[in-house]
């Protein structure tokens, strides 16, 4: 009799009870249920066996990965990561830097590493013993360490490296970016089980640093069949490192354990949290509360703590140079009417006010960039002094080119033409939007007219690829020595290469070309000199700024040394009294 | 109890609604009785302050923004005014029962009828829920719903304006009220049904010796009905009689304009009288007589125009508020 | 009823294709595309390879195929429930979206609980006391708080609540890092305390606009002639709100439900962003930005599927709780 | 036009009466003023708030550097405001002079004509006014005693002009709001921004509620399969999730305010079609709308002149709040990276500024534009609110 007021009461009490239990169950299983889950299939898929040790327990292992350092074992450290990487596949991973700082070195070892206190591509053997490299530098042969083995207790070897190139070569394999580093090397040679031999194409002094720093992947458990099915096998990364992959809770943080089964010298801290947080007010609130251990603040942010006693009492504030910081650049289409003018752009970079970012923004510790190399680097040439911020200079150059306002509505013109132009940058950059308005405003006083173009970063590589843009702000990574050939050299050009700005020198050409043939290190530094210096005078980028890097670190980690090349958290521990975490 | 027979008894009700506008006297200084068993017709046109009479006696006045300011409303020899909340809703549908004028929009849209009436039973009477049903039922039979078995699971708007007036009925006298008020129970509907709902109430009423409080602003409908008839102008009663006399011989003005502005059989007059001008806003009344503006005889007196005349008892037993009323004037009176 | 349902259903049919369509047209018209962006600005290629390399991933992800080929294609696969595989991840769109939908859900049913527990009965009693005292502070209240930028409101937070000196929550992540270790209560709590702000930011508006709708609803049928009667029947108070008014109120309330269900799906990407919660909202946004075309279509379709449901259910809800719309008139 | 000299008392219009009830809220009054007040900020913006003087002399020589400096769009503001006077006027007239029964008629005429005067005039002065640029720094010019006799604006600076030595300061004499990351003055910023994000709002909104009429008359009026098909196509728009639509679209298009107020109108629409929609549907059963068609007027006037302003009530309800909505879109688009074009500023550019900027807390870019929105949306919801209880007839019933 009650009818429809009853189906009511029922539909609400169903309603209620479904949003209780879908709360709860979406709880427990955000976190507890689905993540164990995974981790059990994607363990079973792997067949990644528990880490166990190898029967034989080798003697101490004649090659000490790293220096043995003293200190006490235990603690965690938990950093933050900007982004979540979408793989921790050390091959298909392209070229993510979260996912790098994650597993390399930690999880994947290599058979080199570089020397961070040279300040040099200096190569120290890591899984490798030794290189050598014939006469005509087209062999590389490379020997592997006795005694080392991957954190299941299975040795490395020769066949692990040859499996590893080969994956890394395979076309269907997701791997385009790090495939073009070797796409130098001919074959891989196994010569027995602890040595192979790199057959190199052509003589190129990168390619040796290429195969030093290669990743070393146990072959049986990456083994596929399928393609795709490595392509998609994104997490559980194994290798030879000090640490092995714990879990990885999706959208929250990626945690590792310490391989308790390493072949060389365990590091102290038992686990490292890779958190990812995107907000950048929010790591650095996270830190103040000790929610994370370290963190890379911005220079404002940085500058701003260094007045802060409080902080400075409870946080270390390292400050270094590294050479993958890179560089910005604002790059003109030589393409377009305005900018085939060598006066026009060296104006463009005398009316850039870079001194004053340096001192407002940066405090004095940024560097104007001279050239594309590092700038503590040997390759850059030091003695090139920056274009000074000289809007006169700016007016008297474009004067000379011809751009001279006719009309009298403020802005150059030459043939009936406006000197007005998009300047494209991707958008949602607070670094770049600060230059853009500083460069709007003061290019407006030498009469040109920069129209901001922020575009979506999809959208601006499409550009780019398109050559559709008049100028372009952008940045290069950095590396310690780097190839200009991509960039600069006048066959990248045409097609999809990388110099969309249509640089084309043929001096500078012929010296690219000389110097990657190259391998006595200073001859090599005293060509790229030469083509910096060109560079400098040809100005197909207005180079910007560097900046030095910055760390804040909880005090409670000792042993937090600076080189030459950055900072090792490998050699980082916390004194017993101290530890917060088990 | 009282011994005279007499029901209900309102003594000088004042409601007041308190708006951003200023202060409506909605209804001033009102007082009549109600007879057991009788019917008690309350007149005048909308906006009279007639329905808020009878919203008063259930207590159901909006607060904010009316009030009751003054006055007593005895009930059965106690006053309902001073009543806790809690004792005027036991008195609320079980003692006193209320008709209103809109049967489409008086029953919930998404209850069934049946179920609006059992809710009223069980309420007051504490019946089990199926003994409701049946009585529930029993009710719409009562009120002349055909097939009420399976009527009583119908939603309202399954129903004509006619049967849901019946069903309105139904549940007002389902706790056999000893006052029924209908507050224009007609209004909203057809002629013929009119009188049907009227017969009917008659029918209950002789049945079930309650009383009536009839609200309407049709005198017609009164004559045959009513024991008395109070009229009412701009919430004041203006005149205050048992209803074949004031049929008979008008007193007030505005009585002898109603009666006149009646049809009545046999009528060949060219047009219809009607009274001149409207009904005075409650924030806007005229000094002096309200009626005053709209009457043929004084719309020019001083007196009508400055000092408002009170209801007075007359020697007939009739009670009048007019100057110019047969009897109404006292020696102490003011003269202009 | 049964035939109103199926008759409805059968209408969604030309309406998600309707859907599809104009989501699929609107993502590939949108210039760049995932292999450039996958390839980066560098990668430091030389300019022949890089354009091998591009047109093999092209044809890899079926890229290479006129525009409407590719859209049967990727009708056919969803046809059997199939949403492809992302372009930027290389795994099943169905994968990503179960990974991040419980983030997300957790959040959401929690504001979105919080929002009917609290505003119901606040716009009920700032109904009944109208124009009173506290229904004035309270509507001014929830006006101030419907007008406020959630990413503001979110960063205030966690300027001034996370962090010392006040240090009462936790400025980013679901749970602390030791969480593991905790036994399960102590494990709850810590993760409804990281769950505060971001809960609170998605909340409050939604709070606030509900509430006026309810007290709004509420205060139409106060004044309704039903109420009265049911009054004049001698009921209490409480019964003639809960029992007469609200009953008639719920209906508004019932739509906005059906209008949350996909919003509880989508997400919210600004505070997903401020609070470092990696839900759907930035699931769909990262699609978006980096042309994850599978991705976008995957979830623009889910979300049109869950709101065409949450219209129907809401049509059904409606001519539940008000018997005076059958389901025969309504199309 | 019927006119007439005598002074006569009409009966109370529609319009009149919605006034009344709406002016009975002091309290939204203030806030109305507020909006009004914003406006003018708005449209004097760069008479308030210049680096450019009204007058200064060079060198003897007389100069107006802020009026030369004026864009077309400035212009097309001062347009646009000086015919809202006018037309705000002509409805003040209207009430004295015009029969109440076609003022009606006689008001939509106004305004076509006035829409299109605003529009042939925006587009003659994007032609005819080119676009200038004037670096002078007029101020070091009075400093260094080239020039004499200059009256500066009251906020003398430029929303685009940056000076790094003063970045980011805390509120001072100088900047009485503080300055920015790039030193610019906050104050100046908030004024010239408040036209981006009060057109924004705006235009957004006239743009969806236009195309929601249009297709909500039309989907109401006739009904059968039109309505039919014509609600499929509102119902895909409504599930198409409308952050995504406008993200994605945003992409295709470079960020010029005028595209993004284009994007927000282009997908806001379905809920004004299906009001319109509603109130037609109840409409077209109507004695007069039966009148109108039997007495043969062309659809359209039937459509637009008969029974749009008896349906345009809760649209027009629905556009405070949409501006408001627009504001909260315009932000968060901005907080995402996909706002108008640096330097031009907005609310909601500099509010995201503040809010992501490099980490730091920086209390006054996020406070000031934080707060010029709260209020702004603020003012606008109660505007809505207060205009929705004077329209709704049923609340205007009880006492």
């Amino acid at each position: 009799m009650n009818g429809r007021s009853g189906i009511f009461k029922f539909f609400l009490f169903l309603f209620l009870g479904v949003i209780i239990f879908l709360q709860f169950l979406s709880m427990v299983q955000a976190d507890r249920l689905y993540d164990r889950l995974n981790t059990l299939i994607g363990r079973l898929e792997s067949h990644a066996s528990v880490p166990t040790r190898p029967t034989e327990k080798p003697a101490a292992s004649t090659a000490s990965a790293f220096k043995e350092y003293p200190g006490d074992e235990g603690d965690w450290l938990v950093s933050v990561e900007i982004g979540e990487p979408r793989t921790l596949n050390p091959i298909s991973v392209e070229n993510s830097i979260e996912a790098r700082d994650i597993y390399a070195r930690n999880i994947v070892e290599t058979l080199f590493y570089y020397d961070l206190d040279y300040d040099g591509v200096k190569l120290e053997p890591l899984l490798a013993e030794s290189m050598e490299i014939s006469k005509d530098g087209l062999e590389i042969t490379v020997k592997l360490k006795k005694d080392i083995w991957f954190s299941d207790g299975v040795p490395v070897t020769a066949d692990d490296v040859i499996f590893t190139y080969q994956t890394m070569m395979n076309p269907e394999i997701d791997a385009a970016d790090i495939r073009n580093y070797y796409d130098n090397v001919k074959e891989v040679v196994k010569i027995d089980d602890r040595t192979v031999k790199f057959v190199l194409k052509e003589l190129y002094w990168q390619t040796i640093e290429s195969v030093g720093v290669f990743d070393i992947l146990p072959r049986h458990i990456y083994q596929f069949t399928d393609p795709k099915q490595f392509n998609s096998r994104r997490s559980n990364p194994v290798g030879s490192g000090p640490y092995v992959f714990e879990r990885w809770d999706v959208g929250q943080q990626v945690v590792l354990r310490r391989n308790e089964n390493y072949w060389g010298k365990k590091p102290k801290l038992n686990r490292l949290v890779f958190k990812f947080i995107t907000n950048s007010m929010a790591s650095l609130q996270a830190l103040r509360s000790h929610d994370i251990d370290t963190m890379e603040p911005s220079s404002e942010q940085f500058f701003e703590l260094s007045k802060d006693e409080q902080f400075k009492k409870d946080f270390n504030m390292l400050m270094y140079w590294r050479p993958n910081f890179g560089y910005s650049y604002i790059g003109w289409n030589q393409t377009k009417v305005f900018f085939k003018d060598r006066r026009v752009r060296l104006a463009m970079t005398c009316s850039v006010n870079r001194p004053a970012i340096v001192e407002y923004i940066q405090k004095g510790y940024g560097k104007i960039v001279t050239g594309s190399f590092y700038v503590y680097g040997k390759q850059n040439d030091p003695n090139i002094k920056p274009w000074p911020f000289d809007l006169e200079k700016a007016k008297q150059l474009l004067d000379e080119a011809g751009w001279i306002d006719n009309d009298g509505d403020g802005i150059r013109d030459k043939d009936g033409m406006a000197f007005r132009f998009k300047l494209s940058y991707p958008s949602g950059n607070e670094t770049y939007e600060r230059i853009i308005k500083m460069i709007k405003d003061d290019t407006a006083r030498v009469g040109v007219d920069v129209i901001p173009d922020p575009v979506e970063w999809s959208i601006f590589l499409d550009r780019l690829n398109r050559r559709e843009f008049d100028a372009a702000v952008s940045g290069w990574g950095g590396s310690i020595e780097s190839d200009p050939y991509q960039i600069f050299h006048s066959s990248q050009i045409h097609g999809r290469g990388n110099n969309y700005v249509g640089f084309s020198n043929p001096e500078a050409d012929k010296i690219i070309e000389q110097a990657r043939r190259t391998l006595d290190p200073d001859k090599r530094y005293a060509l790229y000199h030469r083509f910096d210096r060109i560079l400098h005078e040809e100005q197909p980028y207005t180079f910007l700024v560097t900046r030095p890097s910055y760390t804040l670190l909880d005090k409670r980690f000792e042993n937090a040394k600076v080189h030459k090349l950055g900072i090792d958290f490998l050699e980082w521990y916390v004194p017993k009294d101290k530890q917060r975490y088990k | 109890m009282s011994d005279n027979g007499i029901l209900l008894d309102i003594k000088g009700l004042c409601v007041s609604f308190f708006t951003e506008d200023g202060i409506a006297r909605a209804v001033q200084d009102v007082s009549f009785s109600v007879k057991k068993g009788k019917t008690f017709a309350l007149v005048g046109e909308s906006g009279c302050g007639k329905s808020v009479t009878a919203l008063s006696v259930m207590r159901l006045i909006a607060d904010p923004p009316g009030k009751i300011v003054a006055g007593e409303i005895n009930f059965d020899g106690r006053n309902l005014l001073e009543l806790s909340d809690q004792r005027i809703r036991a008195v609320r549908g079980n003692r006193i029962a209320m008709i209103f004028q809109e049967p489409m929009t008086s029953l919930n849209p998404v209850y069934t009828v049946g179920e609006q009436i059992v809710e009223v039973i069980r309420l007051h009477q504490k019946k089990e829920e199926a003994e409701a049903w049946d009585i529930a039922t029993e009710m719409l039979r009562k009120v002349g719903i055909s097939d009420p078995a399976q009527r009583v699971a119908e939603y309202p708007h399954q129903m004509s304006g006619g049967m849901r007036q019946r069903v309105m009925i139904a549940m007002a006298i389902s706790c056999k009220p000893e006052l029924l008020i209908a507050d224009e129970p007609t209004t909203a509907l057809d002629v013929t049904i009119q009188a049907q709902i009227l017969d009917l109430l008659d029918e209950l009423q002789e049945q079930s010796r309650m009383s009536i409080l009839l609200i309407t602003h049709n005198l017609g409908i009164v004559a045959e009905r009513a024991e008395d008839v109070a009229v009412m102008y701009a919430s004041r009663i203006v005149e205050l009689s048992d209803c074949r006399s004031l049929f008979d011989q008008p007193l007030h003005p505005y009585t002898q304009g109603l009666l006149q502005s009646l049809p009545r059989l046999g009528f060949t007059g060219k047009r219809l009288y009607t009274i001149p001008g409207i009904v005075p806003e409650p924030l806007r009344f005229p000094a002096g007589c309200k009626f005053h503006p709209r009457c043929p005889i004084g719309c020019n007196d001083k007196r009508c125009q400055t000092v408002e005349p009170q209801l007075r008892l007359l020697d007939n037993g009739r009670a009048v508020a007019c100057w110019f009323a047969p009897g109404y004037e006292r020696p102490d009176d003011p003269k202009i | 009823m049964t035939t109103y349902i199926i008759r409805r259903l059968l209408l969604m049919i030309p309406t998600l294709l309707g859907i599809t369509i104009v989501v699929f047209a609107i993502s590939r018209m949108a210039p760049g595309d995932p292999v450039s962006l996958a390839m980066g600005p560098g990668g430091m290629m030389d300019a022949q390879r890089a354009a091998d390399v591009r047109a093999a991933r092209m044809k890899l992800y079926g890229l290479d195929k006129p525009v409407y080929v590719q859209y049967a294609i990727w009708m056919g696969r969803v046809a059997r429930l199939d949403f492809a595989d992302s372009i930027k991840h290389h795994r099943p769109v169905i994968d990503l979206i179960k990974e991040r939908l419980p983030i997300t859900l957790t959040l959401n049913l929690i504001s979105f609980v919080i929002i009917y527990a609290v505003s119901i009965p606040m716009g009920i009693l700032s109904a009944v006391g109208r124009k009173k005292f506290l229904d004035r502070a309270g509507s001014a209240m929830l006006l101030m708080l419907w007008s406020l930028p959630s990413m503001w409101v979110g960063q205030m937070l966690i300027g001034y609540l996370c962090g010392p000196p006040l240090n009462w929550f936790s400025p980013a992540g679901l749970s602390s890092n030791d969480a593991e270790q905790f036994p399960f209560f102590q494990w709850l709590a810590d993760r409804l305390w990281h769950l505060v702000l971001p809960v609170f930011c998605l909340t409050y508006a939604g709070l606030a606009y509900l509430t006026k709708q309810v007290r709004a609803g509420m205060l139409d049928n106060l004044r309704a002639d039903y109420v009265r009667t049911a009054r004049a029947k001698g009921l209490s108070n409480w019964t003639v709100i809960f029992h007469h008014a609200f009953r008639n109120s719920v209906i508004p309330v019932i739509t906005i439900m059906a209008t949350l269900l996909p919003a509880m799906f989508g997400g919210s990407v600004i505070i997903e962003r401020i609070f470092s919660v990696s839900g759907m909202g930035l699931l769909a946004f990262e699609a978006v930005t980096t042309r994850d075309y599978n991705v976008v279509m995957g979830v623009a379709t889910i979300a049109g599927v869950l709101n065409l449901f949450g219209l129907l259910m809401a049509d059904i809800a409606y001519a539940m709780v008000d018997p005076r719309i059958s389901f025969e008139s309504a199309v | 036009m019927v006119e007439n000299k005598q002074q006569k008392t009409w009966g109370t219009s529609y319009g009149e009466m919605v006034w009344k009830e709406f002016a009975k809220s002091k309290f939204t009054l203030c806030w109305l003023g507020f909006i009004i007040l914003l406006f003018l900020l708005a449209i004097f913006a760069p008479f308030l708030a210049n680096d450019k003087p009204f007058v200064i002399r060079i060198a003897g020589q007389l100069h107006w550097p802020i009026f030369k400096a004026l864009t077309a769009s400035d212009y097309s503001i001062l347009l646009a405001a000086i015919v809202a006077l006018i037309q705000f006027l002509l409805v003040l007239r209207n009430r004295r002079c015009v029969d109440p029964s076609i003022r009606a008629g006689v008001l939509w005429r106004q305004i076509t004509i006035s829409v299109f005067i605003v529009l042939v005039g925006i587009i003659l002065l994007f032609i005819f006014i080119p676009r200038r640029l004037d670096a002078t720094d007029y101020k070091s010019m009075v400093a260094s005693g080239k020039a004499t006799g200059a009256v500066f604006a009251p906020v003398p600076y430029g929303f685009g002009r940056t000076d790094l030595k003063v970045r980011e300061q805390p509120p001072n004499r100088q900047h009485w709001l503080g300055t920015d990351d790039v030193g610019s003055d906050v104050l100046c910023r908030l004024i010239h921004g408040s036209r981006i994000s009060l057109s924004v709002g705006f235009v957004a909104v006239g743009i969806s509620s236009i195309i929601g009429i249009i297709i909500g008359a039309i989907l109401g009026y006739s009904g059968g399969k039109t309505d039919f098909l014509g609600m499929r196509l509102v119902e895909i728009m409504m599930a198409v999730p409308v952050f995504f639509l406008i993200i994605t679209i945003v992409a295709f298009f470079p960020r010029s305010l005028f595209n993004i107020m284009l994007i927000i109108g282009l997908t806001t629409w379905t809920d004004d079609a299906r009001f319109v929609r509603a109130e037609f549907f109840k409409l077209r059963r109507q004695d007069f709308v039966q009148a109108a068609v039997s007495l043969g007027l062309p659809l359209r006037s039937i459509l637009f002149r008969h029974m749009l302003p008896n349906a345009i009530a809760p649209v027009l309800v629905n556009a405070t709040f949409g501006i408001a909505g627009a504001i909260f879109i315009e932000a968060a688009l901005s907080f995402l990276g996909f706002g108008v074009a640096p330097p031009t500023p907005s609310w909601g550019q500099i509010l995201s500024l503040g809010v992501s900027t490099t980490g730091r807390f920086l209390w006054w870019l996020t406070l000031f534009p934080g707060l010029a929105i709260f209020f702004t949306v603020l003012a606008y919801n109660l505007v809505g609110e207060t205009l929705r209880d004077a329209i709704d007839p049923r609340l205007r019933e009880s006492v």
